[in-house]
């Protein structure tokens, strides 16, 4: 308990480690490396602890059934944070309106395990009636013997509702509001607080070799640091206001760490790029959480919006337009189409950076945040038993046309990051059809996957002279740096979905989750076309990353110099990140694997995934062989045609094919100049601005979005420009210089701005005198 | 006879002498519009003094000592102005020329 | 009622208008505002400066002629002495030393003589709006006098002057002062060096 | 203790500074050493002052005046010399007590052109008790002197410190508040004619204040400038077009001086112009005037105009934040841009306030006293590089990190700050305005709100694009030949130093507990809130 109490203080740890650095740093041996690194373990091993602690604490529950239980798991939050779950604990009145979702809700899990047919479950998970749970709850008896008992196991876990521990204090009192900051401890967050603590920890150690003899050496650790404590805090907001607060603070992070190297211009231009992106997605996320502020009753809670959402006391009109506009906030932070354009340029910060922040931890903020508000997206876009919604289909198309985007990169990083662009839209997917604990499961894999590959790519530049680009300066690396091949090698393996890494399990769940193929159980919806697309953005995953290890590490070195292994502080990490990535995948094995011993399977969904009045009724798909085989070999041909092609010059006629082939070389423009709807797009909004063909292929290169930004941003400037010149010069302005002359003309204007001034002010004064006393005796008098 | 008479005349003159000060240029000529100005309230001033008891006379002999002190150090700087820049013409006194 | 009504309702008693018409006073008034008013109108509009100062005389001698019509005879001495006396010298030795034109010129007024008639007017109008509005009718009583004033007229002055060395007597002093410091200034400006 | 404070620490606090500068007038002007003491001196003299009185504040009782001190003044038309601080007054006076000495100690070897420290510290002294003055006058003509008074310093600072235009600011910026002034006098006045005793419990609360109010029947006419009176009075008897045209003068008045968005261009000129000093205080403390006038005086004495003129304050209040900020992206003077950011965030403060609830006022009252530290720090950065470079075209700077980083690097906290990044002062001003006008008080027009609300916060995209502009331009990258070793660009001095770290500390302590204003300021906007119905 002391631990979920106290959780604050590991954010507070790196914030001082921040200041230490910041103000001390230059003066330690190590340049204040060493300061980061002791903070961030340290925080690391608090994180641990109360992960363990969270384990425990969840084990030894009280076992509780039906809405009582619900209403005392709440019993740790404190009341001056949330109200309504204050009421709740004390379980009263409101308990009646409890009642029935509860039993709807259990017997739509039994349901969902015990039947084989997921309409009829999500129909029990969803709607609150006493009826139908009841008519669900003897239904799982009746089911098939090789489920039930998982089934009833499983039922046994889910009813213990989980026991969230939110402490706050008094921030400010606004008008008649208190307005408090606190911590929220549940699953999801102890998860975060490990992965966050974890990959950092791993980062600083890369980088005391990486960023060796950097010319900010210090301020960069600095920024480390400040970037984990600004990350914890966010992921431990007990408000939303915190999270406005976390949000643009690792915003701000981001954007130092991409500018670390701001004497370049396209650096400094990539940070602006990143900071300005994310606050037009900032729009969307001041106005929603306002909307849902009030949506709550005036209340910033994290719990009190998500129980009154979860209840149905919040109306479905105004869920809907928070969670739109939330949406274009997770748009830009999690790197979402059409404000994704941000994330493959951010990769000009160091690469450690990369790994950390728009890989593994920054990047999924969004992706969390709409995991910690899932009630407001589970109502307002009535995800259950849809099957499309604004969630997941950004997510599908985000997933598939980044991995596209990312065959033809020659920078290994571009292709990385366009490979996480895909990556968070599987998450954004997952969340958007209903799968939350698939969508967290996968943040959890990716993270150390991931972070492992970029680190790795980091590794492959050290080598190569800084130099990112994998199809001009590397290659052949397999000999020289095995190390580094090897953990990029399992670390690809895992991201393409190879059984049994990591990758693949959370994946399977994904796909599971979208409840479209056909003998899926339990899912919350039927998202077909999410299937198909998933899939496709999976074979080609699959296929570039097998590109990127062709270039990288086989053939002939084309770079220059005599590339080397890089020492321990880079391999260490990337060692440990790999082999994370292979095995993390047990934590959640499917509830189907009844050979396993008892108490094997699902145990992240059953620590992390939230039951109780706070989160939805959300039912889980079950393990489907056939689709698992699917995906997997989606996988397999993926890498093995890439594998023909590149290693055995398979289908040599393919080869160079876009030199000669013009529809060939039309498509592959189609990806390199990143999908031509912009080129549609700018034709016809700005076309008849551009004049000639010449300039238009210039048009025609540049990334769409970016276009359109640049466009905004010049006639932003140009507007301004026009209105001070005119407007704020001339007419304005104008006026005064003017006043008192009824002379029309800018000549005459100039003229009297040039002379007799001193009576155009008496004038003036005697005129205002006249009209002021005409005002007092006639309208007031 | 009637206030308003009085008043009226001075209203009269005052604007007048307000319209001098904007217009005229020669410096010397403002001058003699602010007198007229002077002028102007100082009527209202023995206007009702009749009713409200000698102050307002006192007053008005105040507003003339002041007037005449005001037209010396008025002239003394016109007179100042013209030797500096051999013009009492007010447009070129453009020190707050924008 | 408006409101500038209001001020004044509280320090004047309105009077009800019963008639003590008094013709040569009427007549007096009305001859010399008429050419106090013309008068005025040249002084701003003249293009001869020493002809607008001769004009300003006129006016002058009309408003302390208005004085003896208002019976504060003691002002109007001292407006005949002061203005007629010095401050018109002065003007006048003011115009030689500056060399104004002596003769005709069209270059006094600048390019605002539009907004200066509109503002006059404009101003013109509230103020007689206002004027009207408020006293109407009222007739000029000498009530204030009453007290102080016999038969003779030395009692106002009289009583002017114990106002002036009684309650005014150090606003009276700071007068002094302040024409002594005019009389300073003006010499350290127009000192030539 | 407690006694003395209060009667007479309310007086002293204001009056310290002018003390100081009649003591200055005394001094030779060769004595730099002692005229620059005293000019250190008696603003310390005044801050401790108020240190006392703030310590000594009853902050469970902020919504009522404390250490009332109310002397006759005018009896002719019944105006009293009464001062009063609450929760409202409170922040703005400790700003101004902040600012200042910062300034003075800037000042210690930035006395600009033509020199002459003797002059310049005294008006500076002066300008400092009207300042405090204004925030603590509780009777309308008391708050129209100081008011008034605060033009003649700044006047003068513009007009003999200033720049190349500088007489042409000067004039500009005095006619322009002059001009506003007038028509709030006039209210002022109307006010003092019209309104009359309200009834009930207002009466009886009227009666309470004593004095000529002590047994006044309802509908007597009040012949009053006391604010507290006034506002009991609500405007009662009023018809209520007319009340919409005194808030109207008032509106001039107060708008210029924000300044609001048609009345703003005396701003730029004004503060390009000044020196760096005369900016600050400015930035910080004058524009300030407007806003709380606003908050002290149209609303609550006119809560109905209040409403009816609400949705147009909140239109150019947002007008405002847009235009500014298209403003601040035409900009090449760096001054210049950061003037026009002035005009953007006061649209944030207006629109707060334009929605007359109590969360709209305290994020106003909050807003003003960040956009003092922040928009104060910001040009004095910018005066230290027009010290060091002599120019401030952003074209020709660059490299600022580079060539100076620490510098570099409080530029750039700076500019985070004014763009409101959370934890840092800026964002409490902004976002619980923006959050105030999703629910505007009862019966104003919610979805007009709403869209300004939407626009408000699309705003802050802008201001991002500017802010991080201007310091793309002249923080990054490498500085342009012509400074490329100038000796004359030197890092952040000692006197510099001792000038900014205290605003940094203010700005993120603000941003960490905005509690220290909000719940100050809090109950003492609430009331007012109540009383226009929010």
């Amino acid at each position: 308990m002391w631990f979920f109490t106290h959780v604050w203080i590991i954010p507070a740890l790196m914030a001082l480690s921040f200041l230490l650095i910041l103000f001390f740093g230059k003066k330690m041996p190590k340049k204040g490396a060493e300061i980061g690194i002791v903070f961030v373990g340290a925080a690391f091993v608090l994180a641990l602890l109360t992960g363990g602690n969270w384990i425990a604490w969840s084990n030894n529950n009280p076992e509780g059934h039906g809405p009582a239980a619900e209403g005392a798991a709440l019993a740790n939050v404190d009341p001056s944070c949330s109200s309504v779950a204050a009421e709740a604990a004390a379980v009263g009145e409101g308990v009646e309106h409890v009642e029935g979702k509860t039993e709807g809700k259990t017997a739509g899990k039994k349901a969902g395990e015990g039947h084989n047919e997921g309409g009829h479950s999500t129909e029990g998970a969803t709607a609150a009636a006493p009826p139908i749970g009841e008519s669900a709850a003897p239904a799982a008896p009746a089911a098939p013997a090789a489920t039930e008992p998982a089934g009833a196991e499983k039922g046994g876990h889910e009813e213990v509702a989980t026991r969230p521990v939110v402490s706050c204090i008094n921030w400010f009192e606004n008008g008649d509001q208190t307005i408090s900051i606190g911590t929220l401890v549940d699953g999801q967050s102890v998860l975060l607080l490990i992965v966050v603590t974890l990959i950092s920890l791993l980062v600083h150690v890369f980088s005391t070799d990486y960023v060796h003899g950097d010319r900010r050496y210090t301020h960069y650790f600095a920024f480390l640091s400040l970037f984990t404590a600004s990350m914890l805090f966010f992921v431990l907001s007990e408000n939303t206001l915190q999270m406005i607060v976390g949000w643009e603070l690792v915003g701000v992070c981001s954007f130092a760490l991409i500018g670390h190297w701001w004497e370049e211009k396209p650096n400094s231009d990539a940070a602006l790029k990143a900071f300005l992106t994310n606050r037009v997605g900032d729009i969307g996320l001041l106005v929603g959480v306002i909307v849902l502020y009030f949506a709550a009753g005036k209340s910033f809670s994290i719990m009190d919006l998500n129980i009154l959402a979860n209840e149905g006391e919040i109306s479905h009109n105004l869920l809907l337009i928070g969670s739109l506009c939330l949406i274009t906030a997770v748009m830009s932070k999690s790197g979402q189409f059409i404000l994704h354009t941000w994330l493959p340029d951010a990769m000009a910060g160091p690469t450690p950076v990369s790994a950390l922040i728009h890989a593994a931890t920054m990047v999924v903020a969004g992706v969390y945040m709409v995991a910690r508000l899932y009630p407001v997206f589970f109502e307002g876009l009535s995800i259950s038993g849809s099957s499309v919604n604004a969630l997941s289909m950004i997510g599908a198309i985000t997933a598939l046309f980044g991995a596209m985007l990312a065959f033809v990169q020659k920078d290994i990083k571009k292709v990385l990051a366009y490979s996480t662009v895909s990556q968070l839209g599987f998450m954004v997917t997952a969340l958007g059809v209903g799968a939350w604990t698939a969508a967290l499961f996968h943040l959890f894999t990716h993270a150390f996957f991931k972070a492992c590959l970029f680190l790795g790519a980091g590794s492959l530049s050290h080598a190569c002279h800084h130099s990112f680009n994998m199809v001009d300066d590397m290659g052949g690396l397999r000999k020289i740096m095995p190390k580094t091949f090897w953990t990029y090698l399992v670390a690809t393996a895992a991201l393409a979905g190879v059984f049994p890494l990591s990758g693949f399990w959370s994946k399977d769940e994904i796909l599971a989750g979208t409840g479209s193929f056909p003998g899926t159980e339990g899912a919350n919806g039927e998202y077909h076309v999410m299937l198909v697309m998933l899939l496709l953005a999976a074979f080609c995953t699959a296929a570039y990353m097998t590109r990127t290890i062709w270039y990288a590490f086989y053939g002939e070195y084309r770079g220059h110099g005599t590339p080397h292994e890089s020492g321990p502080r880079i391999t260490t990490p990337l060692i440990i990140l790999a082999s994370l990535g292979a095995i993390a995948g047990i934590v959640n094995l499917p509830a189907a694997f009844d050979f396993l011993p008892e108490g094997t399977q699902t145990r992240f969904e059953h620590y992390v995934e939230p039951v109780g009045l706070y989160f939805p009724a959300i039912s889980h798909a079950g393990f489907n062989p056939a689709l698992a085989v699917i995906s997997v070999l989606v996988g397999l041909s993926g890498i093995g045609l890439a594998y023909l092609y590149f290693f055995k010059d398979a289908f040599a006629g393919l080869h160079g094919l876009a030199e000669r082939n013009k529809v060939a070389a039309f498509f592959k423009n189609i990806l390199v100049n990143k999908y031509y709807f912009d080129w549609l797009y700018t034709t016809v909004i700005v076309g008849f601005v551009k004049g000639p063909l010449a300039r238009a292929a210039n048009w025609f290169s540049a990334n769409v979005i970016d276009g359109t930004v640049n466009l905004v941003g010049k006639t932003a400037v140009g507007s301004g420009s026009w209105v001070y010149k005119n407007v704020d010069q001339k007419v304005v302005d104008g006026a005064v210089n003017g006043a008192g002359s009824s002379a029309s003309g800018v000549g005459a204007m100039l003229r009297l701005t040039q002379t007799g001034r001193i009576q155009q002010y008496a004038a003036l004064f005697f005129a205002a005198v006249a009209i002021l006393a005409g005002v007092f005796v006639v309208v007031i008098g | 006879m009637f206030l308003n008479q009085f008043l009226l005349l001075s209203a009269i003159l005052f604007t007048i002498g307000v319209y001098g000060v904007i217009v005229r240029k020669n410096g010397v000529l403002v001058l003699m519009s602010i007198e007229l100005v002077l002028n102007a309230v100082n009527i209202n001033l023995i206007v009702f003094s009749t009713y409200w008891g000698v102050a307002g006379q006192v007053f008005a002999l105040f507003t003339i000592a002041i007037a005449a002190a005001e037209v010396g150090v008025g002239l003394a700087i016109v007179l100042l102005i013209y030797r500096n820049q051999r013009s009492v013409d007010i447009d070129e006194l453009d020190e707050m020329k924008g | 009622m408006n409101s500038a009504a209001l001020i004044i309702a509280e320090v004047v008693p309105l009077v009800t208008p019963e008639t003590t018409f008094d013709a040569p006073a009427n007549v007096v008034f009305a001859v010399q505002a008429v050419v106090m008013i013309f008068a005025a109108l040249r002084v701003v509009t003249t293009k001869n400066v020493v002809h607008a100062a001769l004009w300003l005389v006129v006016v002058l001698g009309g408003v302390g002629l208005n004085y003896i019509l208002l019976q504060a005879e003691f002002v109007a001495v001292t407006q005949f002495l002061v203005y007629l006396g010095a401050v018109i010298v002065l003007f006048l030795f003011g115009v030689m030393l500056t060399r104004a034109p002596l003769g005709v010129s069209d270059d006094l007024d600048n390019n605002q003589k539009k907004i200066g008639i509109g503002v006059g007017v404009a101003l013109l109008a509230v103020l007689s709006y206002a004027l009207i509005e408020t006293f109407g009718r009222s007739e000029l009583t000498f009530a204030a006098y009453e007290g102080v004033a016999g038969p003779n007229t030395n009692g106002r002055t009289q009583a002017v002057s114990d106002a002036i060395f009684g309650q005014y007597l150090i606003p009276f002093e700071m007068l002094s002062l302040l024409l002594l410091a005019a009389l300073i200034g003006a010499i350290v400006l127009a000192r030539r060096d | 203790m407690m006694n003395f404070l209060n009667d007479w620490g309310l007086v002293l606090t204001i009056f310290l500074p002018l003390a100081g500068a009649l003591v200055m007038m005394a001094i030779p002007k060769q004595s730099e050493g002692a005229i620059k003491l005293v000019a250190l001196g008696a603003p310390l003299a005044a801050a401790a002052m108020g240190i006392l009185l703030m310590l000594n504040f009853d902050y469970g009782d902020s919504e009522n005046l404390q250490f009332m001190v109310n002397r006759n003044w005018i009896e002719l038309i019944n105006s009293n010399f009464i001062l009063g601080l609450d929760g409202l007054s409170l922040p703005l006076l400790a700003l101004t007590l902040f600012i200042v000495p910062l300034v003075v100690i800037y000042s210690w070897q930035h006395v600009p052109n033509p020199g002459n420290p003797k002059a310049f510290f005294t008006l500076m002294l002066i300008l400092e008790t009207a300042m405090i003055g204004s925030f603590l006058a509780q009777d309308l003509i008391l708050f129209f002197v100081f008011f008034e008074v605060t033009l003649l310093p700044m006047y003068f600072l513009i007009g003999v410190w200033g720049g190349e235009q500088r007489r042409y600011a000067s004039i500009k910026f005095f006619l322009y508040t002059l001009f506003g002034s007038a028509f709030m006098i006039v209210a002022f006045v109307a006010l003092y004619f019209l309104a009359k005793a309200p009834t009930g419990i207002a009466l009886e609360q009227l009666r309470a204040l004593g004095g000529s109010y002590a047994d006044m029947q309802a509908g007597d006419p009040l012949r009053s400038f006391g604010m507290q009176a006034l506002t009991y009075s609500g405007a009662a008897g009023i018809a209520k077009t007319t009340a919409i045209v005194i808030f109207g003068g008032m509106f001039l008045g107060f708008g210029i001086k924000v300044p609001m968005f048609p009345f703003h261009t005396w701003l730029p000129d004004a503060h390009t112009q000044a020196p760096t000093q005369g900016s600050v205080i400015l930035a910080a403390v004058l524009l300030k005037l407007g806003t709380y006038g606003f908050i002290r005086i149209a609303i609550p004495i006119l809560p109905v105009a209040a409403r009816a003129w609400a949705p147009i304050i909140g239109i150019l209040a947002v007008i405002g934040i847009i235009y500014g900020a298209l403003g601040c992206l035409a900009q090449t003077d760096m001054k210049r841009l950061i003037a026009f950011s002035s005009v953007s965030h006061m649209g944030y403060t207006m629109l707060g306030i334009s929605t007359l609830t109590a969360f709209g006022l305290n994020a106003a009252v909050f807003g003003m006293v960040a956009h003092g530290l922040i928009t104060g720090l910001l040009f004095f950065i910018a005066g230290s590089v027009k010290e060091r470079y002599h120019t401030l075209d952003i074209k020709r700077l660059g490299g600022l990190l580079v060539s100076a980083p620490k510098m570099g690097w409080i530029l750039g906290f700076a500019t985070m700050a004014s763009l409101g990044l959370p934890g840092l002062a800026g964002f409490w001003g902004e976002f619980p305005a923006i959050l105030a006008a999703y629910e505007p008080a009862v019966g104003l027009n919610v979805a007009l709100f709403r869209t300004l609300m939407v626009l408000a916060a699309v705003g802050t995209v802008l201001a991002a694009g500017y802010l991080l502009w201007l310091y793309q331009r002249t923080a990054f990258g490498t500085p342009s030949e012509e400074f490329e070793n100038d000796p004359n660009i030197t890092d952040v001095n000692k006197f510099e130093w001792l000038a900014w770290s205290p605003i940094i500390a203010g700005i993120v302590i603000l941003g960490f507990f905005p509690g220290l204003i909000f719940n100050v300021a809090g109950p003492a906007v609430e009331v007012i809130a109540r009383t226009v119905g929010g």
